[in-house]
């Protein structure tokens, strides 16, 4: 067997060899998961508004119209709530739907649908119904759209048992995880940071599974860990990389599934570093960082040289203006500031 | 009385629904099946004053005709979507007496491990994607039911019940829309009993006909006598057929009536008994019974018969229920995922 | 040409919008007003591409006639609640041209201190509850605007503004229903311009006539040629009129078509331009242009004249916003907490 | 001045002095304050569900109906996300709304109107629109009310700037506590047990009003904090009596309210116990328990003896048989063998 690429990881379950692999964008990689799985089953459907002919707003359904007609490929009305309950029971009837909600700021119009109904039917109906669904949904901070087209609730669909969340980083991974939750049985909701549909990495060209539950561990380091999601990955990455000048050697993790949660790893690095930083690019109050900070210092606390510091996003609306919008994450010099601080117990 | 400006539509339409006697077997089938609900409402009521059973319960006794004459017209592999009053629909469609006991009685061999109680009874060998606690909730899912019978071509329909409260949940008309625009073979049943709650609908329900409102979305809607089973069945008939027939979905507005209160408990102080009277008059049990009694294809006796005979039956699936263990505490975690 | 079912409506309805030329002072300020919009959303268009404004902007050029319209109806102490496409209602309900353009283009004496932008301009001196980023979002606001103006006992009225995407958001539903029944002093004004992005509305919104939506809940509901604004101007006088006389809300539909893209950046390619050119022929604008001057009421040098003004009165505008500081950090946490 | 009655608590910040005091239920408390605001402000109005002649499904607006007519406590069809814009728009307008919604689950229908239009309005419009408004929603697991009954998602509304949250443990702070809330200019989301509705305490017949953003010290104690939400405080009390007895001196604190978390009083509570249970009636997976043990732990990591326990609701729906669902949550005794094996290391 060839030596993979790019692999990083030195825990072997969480690294994937990449046979075929290209340079393609997360974009693609996404649609490539879609029409891989349309195309390997006649059940798996697409809903949302202007999916169809269109493409999608972001481009994230390209041509799936075109390959799989009006029946599969469903341009709803303006009307979220229905249309999202509409697909759950059609999951139930026996369909796979992933359904499109075109930002990430209208899954409070889901809510009833996906918390009252969605993830409660498998375990009410003591298994008798399934609702193998996909919400997908374009997140992030950065593009100048405001308080109401910027938001990421990630952290709210977390808190539901039964769903499963996701978050990629990479291309691969978006992917790879898009695959596995199109397959998996359960309501899996997908996040997608709009911010990376550009960015480009080596995917595998043929069928790529990401087991939902892994973490990877994306830069092995030493001296400190970054627990990061989605965009984040990239902005620890920046900083690692920024600190690696200062003799620093970070070690990133990234979770990829916040539920399940892969709490091994993210143990496991901390225990190797003795500190950790987690970020993530939600508001941060009552935000996901506190979940995975507190269960690591659980776990790990005797192995903790300092506490586990948060960095999310800023608590307030999401504004719009170029000036001040990027004060709302960190980026890679505030975060290494904020590692290198820790590390002096200058905090 | 009050809850008459639906009697007034309901009058409207009167020579539409003419009545047209079923086959005897179906007849008798019609009749016993509400009686079979109506005996196991009663039941429910008195296990639920005796403790037998916990939370809320929403009793459906007045209303068995339009579950039963709407669930006569469909076959098993057809859908329906529930709501919270709903053992009646569970009923119609063919449930298990037993496991229905069971489960709103919080018992093991409930249809879901008695975790989830009257609010929750899913039935997947009968079609039955649910009751519900969330009013309006049931409606889309048995929309997108009715997205994938139309995907699979065979035929199937799907059913949503809900009640007058339903009607102004904004997301029926989401899903009127879209059963609209892509022909879904779905019928929406809402069962009209005039309240919802303690609140008369009247209070919170404008325009004079609800039928308007289906129609709004070019949707066939009729008003229906929700008290008479033939009735229903008549115009569900109709709907179920241009449903099969690929023309798309259908508005059923049946005026009807519980007896009871909101939920077992409810004093019911919000409405007079006058009111109540003048419905127990129209009772559809009776009124069927009359009717089969009049052409003379039943005898009073066979009408006794057959309610001793549910009502066995019930008393049964108490025992059953009574005797079942109750969840343990590994079933806590049991089917959190598929 | 698409986008024409509704037409019928329209002609169905030409009969009882007979135009009414108002006095000359007030024909003149619907022109000035929408040759205001136009220039606005021209100057909006050039700056979005010159890169001056970051985001999305949606622009209402060829829809003027509705919000001017409607708003020349309204006094300052009623209340509007716009949507996504909302500087038209914005400059008609009389917001600051200069404090306008400072938000779109993210710059501090910005209606929001230009954190909000073209989505969320509130204006609380003119009335105005917001242009709104969720489709469908303001509607409700309004509606409780009316409920406050109601037990203010004034006579204000509300109205909002929305497109027929919004027509298939079961909030609409939820907000008629409560105005009807409450005989809120609320007017509901969709501004029909057949297409919700990229899908055209008739894909996606069942039944032949969006006024039957209105009229379900027994609401005045009237269709209304939204490329005439004398013609809006006197549907919106009959409904306003009746809000504040205490009878209750009205639905207007109003045909319309925007020119350019969903915001500005879409080429449109999902319309054919024998269409765009169609209904460029209807020119609002121009329309009253001609009317006025048929009338001899106004020579086309005035007209001239006007439109010069207001493009001064925009461009300057833009010179303040060019000139203006962009938010600082500490305005980050401001306004988080009244 | 008197000496105040029932009062454990050494900060005085947090303690209430309490004239006229009688022992009242929950209930009547939460009543009383509705009843006194809105006799003192004409802009006060009530909207909900069954709310007037009714009286409310829990009895919980008993008699407002009758004082104060059905222009000010309105009745709405069962049309939520509606009535709540309405209320919203309302408050926009210039009245105060309480806006109940029935059963806490049900606040999914309104997320869109809160977190999208409630939570951003004074920010977006800088200031020139408020929402002085209060979301008051019944929730709490233990009266076999099933999966859709019986949920509470403060978690959530305490991830969005913007909102207040509060959680009322006693009659007295729920008073006061609901008369700050309709006086608050914000959108101020109130969430009561309902397993608390029937329970007494002593409550200030005069007006009483309680600084949101003041968490109070119940008990004080030496050996460990237990810091508990609404209806887990009598746990907690509980739980801190029966370890009494083998000589542990618990602290149990109340936040009282979610945002602004008083964090200040958690903080010197841990730093002068050394230990820390966080306990929640939520849902435990990414529910506020984190925030608060990740927080604590950022301030306090030096004074740590020991790792912060977190207690929460089960992550799974809440089943309504008698015989599982009293598993959700922990009862006190359930709550003192945590505590013990935290102090005896034992974990
Ligand atoms: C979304 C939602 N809101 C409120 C409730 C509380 N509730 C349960 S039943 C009911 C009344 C329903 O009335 P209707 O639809 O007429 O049905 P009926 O009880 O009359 O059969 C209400 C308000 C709920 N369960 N779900
Ligand atoms: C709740 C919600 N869903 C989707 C969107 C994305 N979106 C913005 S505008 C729009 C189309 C609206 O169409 P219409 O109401 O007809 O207004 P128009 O743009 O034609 O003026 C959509 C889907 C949104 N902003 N809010
Ligand atoms: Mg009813
Ligand atoms: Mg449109």
């Amino acid at each position: 067997m060839p030596v993979p690429r790019r692999c990083q990881n030195r825990r072997t379950s969480a690294c994937t060899y990449m046979p075929n692999a290209r340079n393609i964008t997360f974009r693609s990689a996404v649609l490539e998961a879609l029409a891989g799985e349309m195309r390997r089953d006649q059940s798996v459907i697409l809903i949302g508004e202007d999916v169809g002919a269109a493409g999608g707003v972001f481009k994230q359904t390209d041509g799936l119209h075109a390959e799989f007609g009006e029946e599969r490929v469903i341009d709803t009305p303006i009307s979220e709530a229905g249309a999202f309950g509409l697909a759950i029971g059609a999951a139930m009837a026996g369909q796979r739907p992933v359904f499109e909600v075109m930002f990430g700021d209208f899954i409070t119009l889901v809510m009833d649908q996906l918390v009252n109904q969605a993830a409660k039917v498998n375990y009410m109906s003591a298994g008798q119904f399934s609702v193998p669904l996909v919400l997908r949904t374009a997140v992030g901070i950065g593009a100048n759209l405001g308080p109401q087209h910027s938001q990421s609730l990630h952290a709210w669909t977390a808190h539901i048992p039964g769903l499963k969340v996701v978050m990629p980083s990479t291309p691969a991974d978006a992917k790879g995880l898009m695959t596995a939750a199109i397959r998996d049985d359960n309501p899996v909701v997908f996040f997608e940071d709009r911010m990376l549909y550009n960015v480009s990495g080596e995917v595998p060209q043929s069928e790529h599974v990401v087991p939902i539950g892994s973490a990877e561990v994306k830069r092995p380091g030493r001296d400190i860990s970054i627990i990061a999601t989605s965009r984040m990955v990239h902005i620890a990455l920046a900083a690692a990389e920024l600190l690696a000048h200062e003799n620093v050697s970070v070690e990133v993790v990234d979770p990829r599934s916040l539920v399940p949660l892969d709490i091994d790893t993210l143990v496991a690095s901390v225990k190797k570093t003795s500190r950790a930083v987690v970020v993530d690019g939600g508001y941060r109050q009552y935000g996901v960082t506190g979940e995975i900070a507190a269960t690591i210092a659980e776990e790990a606390f005797d192995w903790l040289d300092a506490p586990i510091m948060r960095v999310g996003g800023a608590n307030v609306p999401i504004p719009f203006s170029k000036s001040i919008e990027p004060l709302m994450l960190p980026d890679a010099a505030k975060l290494a500031a904020i590692v290198a601080q820790l590390l002096h117990g200058t905090r | 009385m009050r809850h008459g400006r639906l009697e007034k539509a309901d009058a409207d339409e009167a020579a539409v629904n003419r009545v047209v006697l079923p086959p005897t077997d179906e007849a008798i089938s019609l009749l016993r099946t509400m009686q079979l609900i109506r005996a196991f409402e009663e039941q429910v009521r008195s296990l639920f004053f005796g403790g037998m059973i916990p939370g809320l319960v929403h009793l459906c006794a007045g209303q068995e005709a339009v579950a039963v004459g709407v669930c006569s017209q469909l076959r098993t592999s057809d859908k329906i979507a529930s709501n919270h009053r709903g053992h009646g629909h569970c009923l119609a469609k063919g449930a298990d007496v037993r496991r229905l006991m069971a489960e709103i009685m919080g018992r093991r061999p409930g249809y879901g491990l008695g975790r989830g109680g009257s609010l929750h009874i899913f039935d997947v060998v009968n079609g039955n994607l649910g009751t519900n606690g969330i009013v309006g909730g049931g409606i889309p899912l048995a929309v997108g039911a009715a997205f994938s019978a139309k995907r699979n071509g065979r035929g199937d329909v799907a059913v949503c019940f809900f009640g007058d409260g339903a009607l102004n949940q904004g997301l029926l008309f989401e899903a009127m829309n879209m059963a609209a625009i892509w022909r879904l073979p779905v019928v929406f049943v809402c069962e009209n009993n005039g309240y919802g709650e303690f609140t008369a609908s009247e209070h919170v329900t404008a325009g004079r006909d609800p039928k308007a409102r289906g129609a709004s979305f070019d949707i066939p809607s009729e008003a229906v006598d929700g008290m008479d089973v033939l009735a229903v069945r008549e115009a569900a008939r109709r709907a179920i057929s241009r449903a099969r027939a690929g023309e798309g979905p259908s508005f059923l507005v049946c005026t009807t009536y519980r007896y009871g209160g909101h939920h077992a408990g409810d004093k019911q102080e919000y409405k007079d008994t006058a009111e109540i009277e003048a419905w127990r008059q129209k009772d559809p049990i009776e009124r069927l019974g009359r009717q089969l009694q009049g052409e003379n294809l039943v005898t009073s006796k066979v009408i006794a018969a057959l309610k001793g005979a549910v009502e066995t039956e019930v008393r049964e699936a108490v025992e059953f229920a009574r005797a079942a263990p109750m969840p343990e505490p590994q079933d806590l975690g049991l089917h959190l995922y598929a």
